[in-house]
């Protein structure tokens, strides 16, 4: 088993990206050391004695041996009061949490499916997927044009990048899930990697099946401890239940009941 | 010198008093990368069952004020693999290791406790009555004395080892249950189980947790939690193990005050993992700063003069 | 077109579902200067007994996690002073007027519900049975079914206004509590009154209270408060005042989608002077946002699948 | 009745007097024109959700019309957080509540005994003697010299001026009530007023009464709504219980009920 840590890291870095969206760089070198493609950190947000939970967020990016960074959404309390930290600012964080994206040694070609901003752990990915050497195609759904985040890491790191958006104010008008079948003829994926909503994930799913790709997705369940303590976070899979926290967050899609 | 945190119930000697609420902690595994295991009081093990449960659907949990809401539904392998895969690790670690248990039926509790007396290394069973009595048409043992009477009883007759009774707050008099417990030969009391709460999502209409109802617990039940120990401290003379909305020493000596002799740290555990040793130390910090030498010396030390009515 | 906010309880017409708790709006009065007090739905005045009540020594309030305890024990004026002082300026205000009433005996009420009929422009009457019966050896009325029903049954005989009974939230069984009250004649229930807490000073060794105990209110509440009105709201047909943590729109809408007809406001009045006006208004805003014409579309309206059992 | 406001006040100002207390310059035109000596504000600290009261402090000072003072010590999680605004922050804030310090019209001398922190009503209360030309001795008590808060106001504004410090390190080594039978013999003062510990109050009142001279004190109590609504804020008074937040925070030193 990997270590996990907890501990106060320094904020080094804070990004709005587009409102109600930031990206915040966190200082420590053992998370970011033990981190891999897939994991997800869980943080104390804000001070208040009423946050009982932490809120967990994929690590989106390492950055040179010592930092990780966060991208996030504000959605709720949680993340509006994260997103109300100021640089040198210390964040309770606990991790490196979860299993991660599984990356076979011989694996020579991917296709990453990204909605929203479930793009989070995929540029980690495609980090470490360029590393490797692993040539990837990426399809990156968003609303609008502003929220394809991080299109041009992906750009930078893949060999061709597909973006779609809801409103058509970039590439092509529609979803992600409109585009899958014709980039997979296209580029012939080993293995395709997704994250986003539920219900696309759930395309994403279908559509390796029928092409007999293997396929991760990386899903969210509220959780408690983020340990695999508490039970909370539970996943209905083929074999019953399992951890969102620790067996996940990152499934075979194979093995996901979803919820019809 | 280093002021004394040892305390003994119901039989069990523990080096000091705090404990993991069950069901929080799992069995002590998940977390040991993060809490010295050695240090804690006691360990108790989330609920075991006869037979393996599924549990609830997820959601399975949601954040209230200052609480949760959490509705897992016992899932757990059953006692075979607990025995099997748990044991030998909480055996390992070398602190008393509580047992909590839940049934359908007496014969349920009765049959856990048989198995546990013979596995060794179980310093004592808590018996969970929270749950619903199957025949009893679902009603919780913990409703009724007369239930929590004829459970308690049957466990006292399977089985040797200390019985903690865990008492359920969702009732008019706690005292009631807490004096059939005893009556029926529970060596301990813990107190509080969690409340019966609801919320529900004004966007979807649709409560937040699967199952429709949860366990509320945390620091918004604490004022709850510490007026059902002081209420049974004054009535009975019971061991109590004091819980809900633990998160720090400070807490820990409210419940003291109010009756306890021993603490259990539950929903803290997931904004703190470290909230046990944390309070362990802080405690020996209070008792230095007032020059005390035994934590013992501060159970059921609130100075009550009123206790008018409220309404 | 602006939404209906309008309800029906208990035969009063209220413009909103929007009323004060007992006991945390005075009547009204203090409040004039912030809370334009026609908006309201309705003014729920402070406990009235008989004879006046001196109450509970200080200190009454302390704060806890995400709510308070308060242990005022009923001070107030007896009816007399308040029929001569408060209902005049209530009955000025223009909006429905409910009067809390409590006695230590089922004569009081009776007493009570007596002088009140004859007072005219009172809406309702809304019995606080939380309070210790003295013949019943100072257990609350509202702790068992058979106090409750004897006491709604009285007030019942003795006037013709509607009645509205609060209840206690300290009791195994809220539904077997209202089944009685409705049985006896309650036209409406509330719920929740406080739960029973307690707080202990860990420097002092003293309760928070001077009182010892004192009623937990706010939003650490609201969950229990949820789960109540969901819990009578299924079983009786009976309409709902709602209370326990109300403190914006979207708790009342809670509330109204557990089963509430109308919500009350206590604690929130004390950080948002204002919070009932703010709720009515965002209540508007709710309706209109969902193209809703009506607050009674609401009312029950939670999508519940699932209730499996928690523990 | 006088009107009572609830608005959000920009913070104008602060200062740290000492670690500890604070100094906060609030902007509000309605609180500041309708305060009068002795009356308190309710304030709303932190911006947690788990903050269910506000809390009372006295108005200090007026400033120029539209804006007043107040003066705290951190004593728990509410003054904590209320150190914690920044310049140019809105508080939320309820008053001018409660009674006032009463000043006969034809008043020629008073002493005010303060005590600790108890001297933040003290001094607006000064500023108004003073513009009545009034004239005023006062005895200031603190545990140490550098918690003399606002001695130079004082001076500024009253005839004589006593200092005393717990530890000695200035004025009159001991307690402000050590000099009140000198003082009170020296000026013969019409009137007294005092702020402080209930200990401190208690013994003023006695020896007020033993010299027959009106004394009027400002107690503390925990407050809800600050409006004479809750009743939670009672004081033992010789007329049964009466409200510290309405009938009070001043009340005439005779007719408290002092716990033994
Ligand atoms: C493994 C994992 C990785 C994630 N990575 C990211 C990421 O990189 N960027 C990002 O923007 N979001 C991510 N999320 C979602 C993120 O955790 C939620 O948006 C966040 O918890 C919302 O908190 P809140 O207090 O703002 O919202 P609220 O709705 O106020 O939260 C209430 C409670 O529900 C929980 N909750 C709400 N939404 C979610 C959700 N979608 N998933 C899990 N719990 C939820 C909260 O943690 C909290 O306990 C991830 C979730 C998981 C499980
Ligand atoms: C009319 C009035 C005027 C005051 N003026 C000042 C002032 O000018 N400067 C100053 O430093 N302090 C003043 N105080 C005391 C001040 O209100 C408390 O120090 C403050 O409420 C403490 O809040 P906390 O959250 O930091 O402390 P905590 O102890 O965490 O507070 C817990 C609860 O107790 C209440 N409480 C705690 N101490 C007191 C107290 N002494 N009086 C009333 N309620 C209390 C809090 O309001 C809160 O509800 C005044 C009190 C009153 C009643
Ligand atoms: C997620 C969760 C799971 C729980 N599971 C169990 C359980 O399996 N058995 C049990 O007796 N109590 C269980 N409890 C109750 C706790 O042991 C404890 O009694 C309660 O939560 C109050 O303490 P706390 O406020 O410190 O959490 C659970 C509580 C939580 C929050
Ligand atoms: C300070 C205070 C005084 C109260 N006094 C009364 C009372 O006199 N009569 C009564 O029936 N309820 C009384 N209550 C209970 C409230 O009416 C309400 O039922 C309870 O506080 C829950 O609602 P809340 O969480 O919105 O405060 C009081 C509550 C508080 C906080
Ligand atoms: S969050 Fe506790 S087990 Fe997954
Ligand atoms: S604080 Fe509510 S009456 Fe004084």
């Amino acid at each position: 088993m990997n270590a996990i840590y907890r501990l106060q890291a320094e904020v080094l870095n804070k990004e709005e990206l587009i409102p109600g969206v930031f990206r915040i760089k966190l200082f420590s070198e053992e998370i970011s050391r033990a981190a891999k493609p897939g994991q997800f950190v869980h943080v104390a947000c804000g001070k208040g004695r009423d946050f009982i939970l932490r809120r967990p967020f994929s690590i989106h990016r390492r950055l040179s041996g010592n930092a990780f960074e966060i991208l996030f959404q504000v959605v709720g309390r949680g993340t509006e009061a994260l997103s109300e930290v100021r640089l040198h600012d210390f964040v309770d964080v606990l991790g490196p949490l979860g299993n991660s994206f599984e990356i076979p040694p011989d694996l020579s070609s991917a296709l990453l499916v990204a909605g929203g901003v479930g793009i989070a752990p995929l540029i980690f990915l495609a980090d470490e997927l360029n590393s490797r050497k692993v040539r990837f195609y990426a399809i990156q759904g968003a609303t609008t044009q502003q929220r394809l985040f991080c299109y041009m890491d992906l750009k930078r790191l893949g060999r061709q990048i597909f973006a779609t958006t809801e409103d058509g104010t970039a590439g092509h008008c529609g979803r992600a899930t409109d585009l899958i079948h014709e980039v997979i003829k296209k580029s012939a994926p080993e293995r395709i990697y997704s994250c986003g909503p539920e219900g696309m994930l759930k395309v994403v799913a279908d559509v390796a099946a029928a092409f007999g790709i293997d396929c991760q997705v990386s899903v969210e369940r509220r959780m408690a401890c983020g340990l695999g303590a508490c039970l909370s976070c539970v996943c209905q899979t083929r074999d019953g239940y399992r951890l969102a926290c620790k067996d996940g967050p990152v499934f075979r899609a194979e093995e996901l009941s979803w919820k019809a | 010198m280093k002021p004394d945190l040892s305390v003994e119930i119901a039989g069990i000697q523990l080096k000091n008093p705090v404990m993991t609420a069950s069901g929080t902690f799992g069995c002590g595994r998940e977390y040991a990368d993060l809490v010295d295991l050695k240090k804690l009081g006691a360990i108790v093990a989330k609920t075991v069952t006869l037979e393996p449960r599924k549990g609830n659907p997820p959601p399975r949990i949601c954040e209230t004020p200052s609480g949760m809401l959490n509705a897992i539904g016992l899932q757990n392998e059953g006692i075979d693999r607990f025995i099997e895969k748990e044991m030998p690790f909480l055996k390992k670690v070398g602190v008393p290791v509580i047992v909590n248990i839940a049934g359908d039926a007496v014969s349920d509790y009765v049959e856990l406790c048989r198995r546990l007396s013979s596995v060794g290394d179980v310093a004592a069973i808590e018996l969970n009555v929270s749950c619903p009595n199957v025949k009893a048409g679902g009603i919780a043992f913990g409703m009724h004395p007369g239930l929590v009477s004829e459970v308690v009883g049957a466990c006292r007759r399977a089985t040797g080892l200390p019985l903690i009774v865990k008492l359920t707050p969702n009732v008019g008099s706690v005292v009631g249950i807490a004096r059939a417990a005893v009556g029926a030969g529970a060596d301990a009391v813990s107190l509080i189980n969690t409340v019966i709460g609801m919320s529900i999502d004004h966007n979807t209409f649709q409560p937040r947790l699967a199952s429709g109802f949860g366990g509320l617990s945390g620091p918004a039940i604490r004022p709850i939690a510490v007026r059902m120990v002081w209420e049974v401290a004054r009535e009975l003379d019971v061991p109590i193990i004091g819980m809900g909305g633990v998160g720090d020493a400070l807490d820990a000596v409210e419940f003291i005050l109010a009756g306890a002799t021993a603490v259990a740290v539950g929903t803290a555990n997931f904004i703190n993992p470290r909230a046990t040793i944390d309070l362990i130390d802080g405690l020996e910090e209070f008792l230095i700063a007032r020059g005390m030498d035994s934590v013992r010396d501060l159970v059921g030390k609130v100075k009550m003069d009123g206790s008018s009515p409220t309404c």
